[in-house]
């Protein structure tokens, strides 16, 4: 208690030097690793074991401490509220008798629990500063310095069986002797097609009509075969205006070209 | 470490190859230069797995790493045992000669190496239960800075509600600390006996702190990891 | 070695501190097990001249070595001199242990197969004339690879202008493919009736004529080409 008074003074002269220990305290707030932490350094302050620590003491000094950081308008971090409202609970609970008809568990079990959660990060503080003071991995002792690791050496065997030589070998020999004719012709219209199929449709086209409606059926869509298809059809209609049984027309560069058979000639 | 390998399964299959094997294996002596041939050139621990597979059929490392770990006892120069791996290390009394070779580890803040402390001595733990234990949560650099180090690891998620992730440390951790496995941990056994590695719930419901994850599996998991 | 240093001056040196040290050098015993630390723990050679500078004051590191080098003799670890400094390095009979050997099964890639099967049905051919079969140019790496395979080697000289190399397949081919000789191989034909050949009815006569045309051609050139 008295040393809880010498932290907080509320009341009395006060000396600069405790003035001055007592704003370095509450500054000190942020050093705080939040609410457990500041109680387990006020508990220091009883000088006991933690297992002897009295909590109804220890609630009066965080309280007390809540008080003081507040008339030094230090605003709190919600978790010490948190806590002092419920040291301020635990604190009338201890005060109290023990009432057997109420729910929920005791002010000293609470408490104890308490100590219990004070002990056990007093225990870990400590071990982590034993663990911390070892002897360790290069400050201490060392791992080898030129580590000659494991070379991996990786041997790649390549494989290949009979099929894939005769299939490698037939695929080139696929390709030199018939592909050249066949995959060529697979994309190209030639203008004999084209003037073979203008001829049929002669007949049907009165009126104008877009040239491009003349390219055959799947020659539309890739660009490729559009092109030669286009190309074909294109010369076609000029073999055809030529013999006079067509007339072609363009408004203008780029424009639709028109086709449409010569009446004259349907007689 | 609990990465589940049993080396002593090892160690009996290697017994088993050594009789069953067709070519008689190498003479102990011969195994024991063999093996401390492979512990000396590699920097990071090597697993008996890893020599049983390196070295030549029937062979059996862990008789060998005990001869070997007898040979260099009081030497400049150290047979350790890492988790489920082994390793050579200088002899911590010699630390001054090595200055030089000394590379400045990143400080490590006091959150972190409490957290470090807690995942350690309680593992496998939840962020929550780190958290109650330290009655702050704990920020995230914290953690990732750890698992960069890899001083920690993910272990088995809880089978608790949320299946929330947890922590372990590792072998790296264990090296670093020159620690020959989790139950070598200095004063865990009193902590043990002082009821601190308990869950303990807070009674009623004004939980304090964050620790609302409560864990009915942790105490059962504990003697698989400690349990001696 | 050759940068002149005389290390038996600085053993001469590092006496003549022991003698006049005011404090007493560590036993020869502890000094050995401090050489035995640097040098395992270095990632370098180390001088003597650096020994003693790390060393204690009064320590004879140049004894310590050859205390050190006599103890590891016969071991797994070897205690060496490189130029003027020295290192510990694990035995040369032990250099099997530091490697893994792993082997990777490749698909041979479809320019090497291609380029196989020009050399075991044309054989033996000249780069050229697989460039100009193939219909592209044919890369080093590829000759080198089946080379290096042994799958192939190189033939007799072409006595044609420039006398280029020819390329032969060999029997470790041969082996491989369960074939006696390369004449076993199947013809165009074989391979057409094997549904190898996509037999796709050749447009016109002529190609068909010049697809059978070189067909025989291949028929007729084989045993010459392959004859024994």
């Amino acid at each position: 208690m008295a040393d809880s008074d010498t932290l907080f003074p509320n009341e009395g002269p006060v000396s600069v030097a405790e003035r001055l220990e007592a704003e370095a305290l509450v500054v000190d707030v942020e050093g705080y690793e939040g609410p457990l932490d500041l109680l387990l350094t006020l508990s220091r302050t009883q000088k006991v074991d933690l297992r002897q620590i009295s909590v109804y003491e220890l609630a009066r000094q965080y309280l007390s401490f809540v008080e003081k950081a507040k008339e030094l308008r230090i605003e709190l971090a919600a978790d010490y509220l948190v806590m002092a409202a419920w040291l301020a609970f635990l604190k009338s609970r201890l005060l109290l008798p023990p009432d057997t008809s109420e729910e929920g568990p005791s002010g000293e079990e609470l408490a104890a629990h308490l100590a219990f959660q004070l002990e056990r990060l007093q225990a870990m503080r400590d071990m982590a500063a034993r663990l911390m003071g070892r002897d360790r991995l290069g400050r201490d002792f060392f791992a080898r310095g030129q580590s000659e690791d494991m070379q991996r050496i990786k041997t790649v065997t390549y494989t290949a069986n009979l099929l894939d030589l005769m299939q490698g070998y037939a695929r080139i020999r696929t390709k030199d002797d018939f592909r050249p004719f066949v995959m060529d012709r697979d994309s190209v219209y030639t203008m004999e097609e084209a003037l073979e199929r203008m001829r049929g449709l002669l007949g049907f086209t009165g009126s104008w009509t877009d040239m491009l409606s003349y390219l055959p059926d799947g020659w539309h869509s890739d660009p490729v075969k559009r092109r030669s298809a286009t190309a074909a059809t294109f010369a076609a209609s000029l073999q055809l205006v030529k013999e006079g049984k067509m007339e072609i027309r363009q408004s203008e560069s780029f424009a639709p070209i028109q086709l449409r058979n010569r009446p004259e000639e349907q007689e | 470490m609990n990465d589940g390998v049993d080396y002593s399964s090892v160690a009996a299959e290697a017994k088993e190859q050594a009789r069953d094997s067709l070519f008689d294996a190498p003479p102990m002596a011969e195994q024991e230069r063999m093996v401390e041939a492979v512990l000396f050139a590699s920097a990071e621990p090597v697993t008996v797995r890893d020599l049983v597979s390196r070295m030549p059929h029937g062979c059996n490392p862990v008789e060998a790493l005990e001869y070997l770990r007898k040979r260099y006892e009081g030497r400049g120069v150290r047979v350790v045992q890492v988790g489920d791996a082994w390793a050579m290390r200088t002899a911590p009394d010699l630390g001054f000669l090595m200055q030089k070779e000394t590379v400045e580890t990143r400080k490590l803040s006091r959150a972190a190496i409490e957290t470090l402390a807690i995942i350690a001595y309680h593992q496998p733990v939840t962020r929550a239960e780190i958290e109650e234990i330290r009655g702050v949560s704990v920020s995230r650099g914290t953690i990732d800075q750890l698992l960069e180090m890899e001083w920690i690891r993910l272990g088995r998620r809880k089978m608790t509600p949320g299946r929330p992730v947890t922590f372990v440390v590792t072998p790296v951790f264990l090296d670093h600390f020159g620690l020959e496995s989790a139950r070598d941990l200095p004063g865990l056994k009193e902590l043990r006996a002082a009821g601190l590695l308990e869950n303990r719930p807070p009674p009623g419901a004004m939980a304090l702190g964050q620790g609302e994850e409560r864990e009915d599996h942790h105490d059962e998991e504990q003697p698989e990891l400690f349990g001696d």
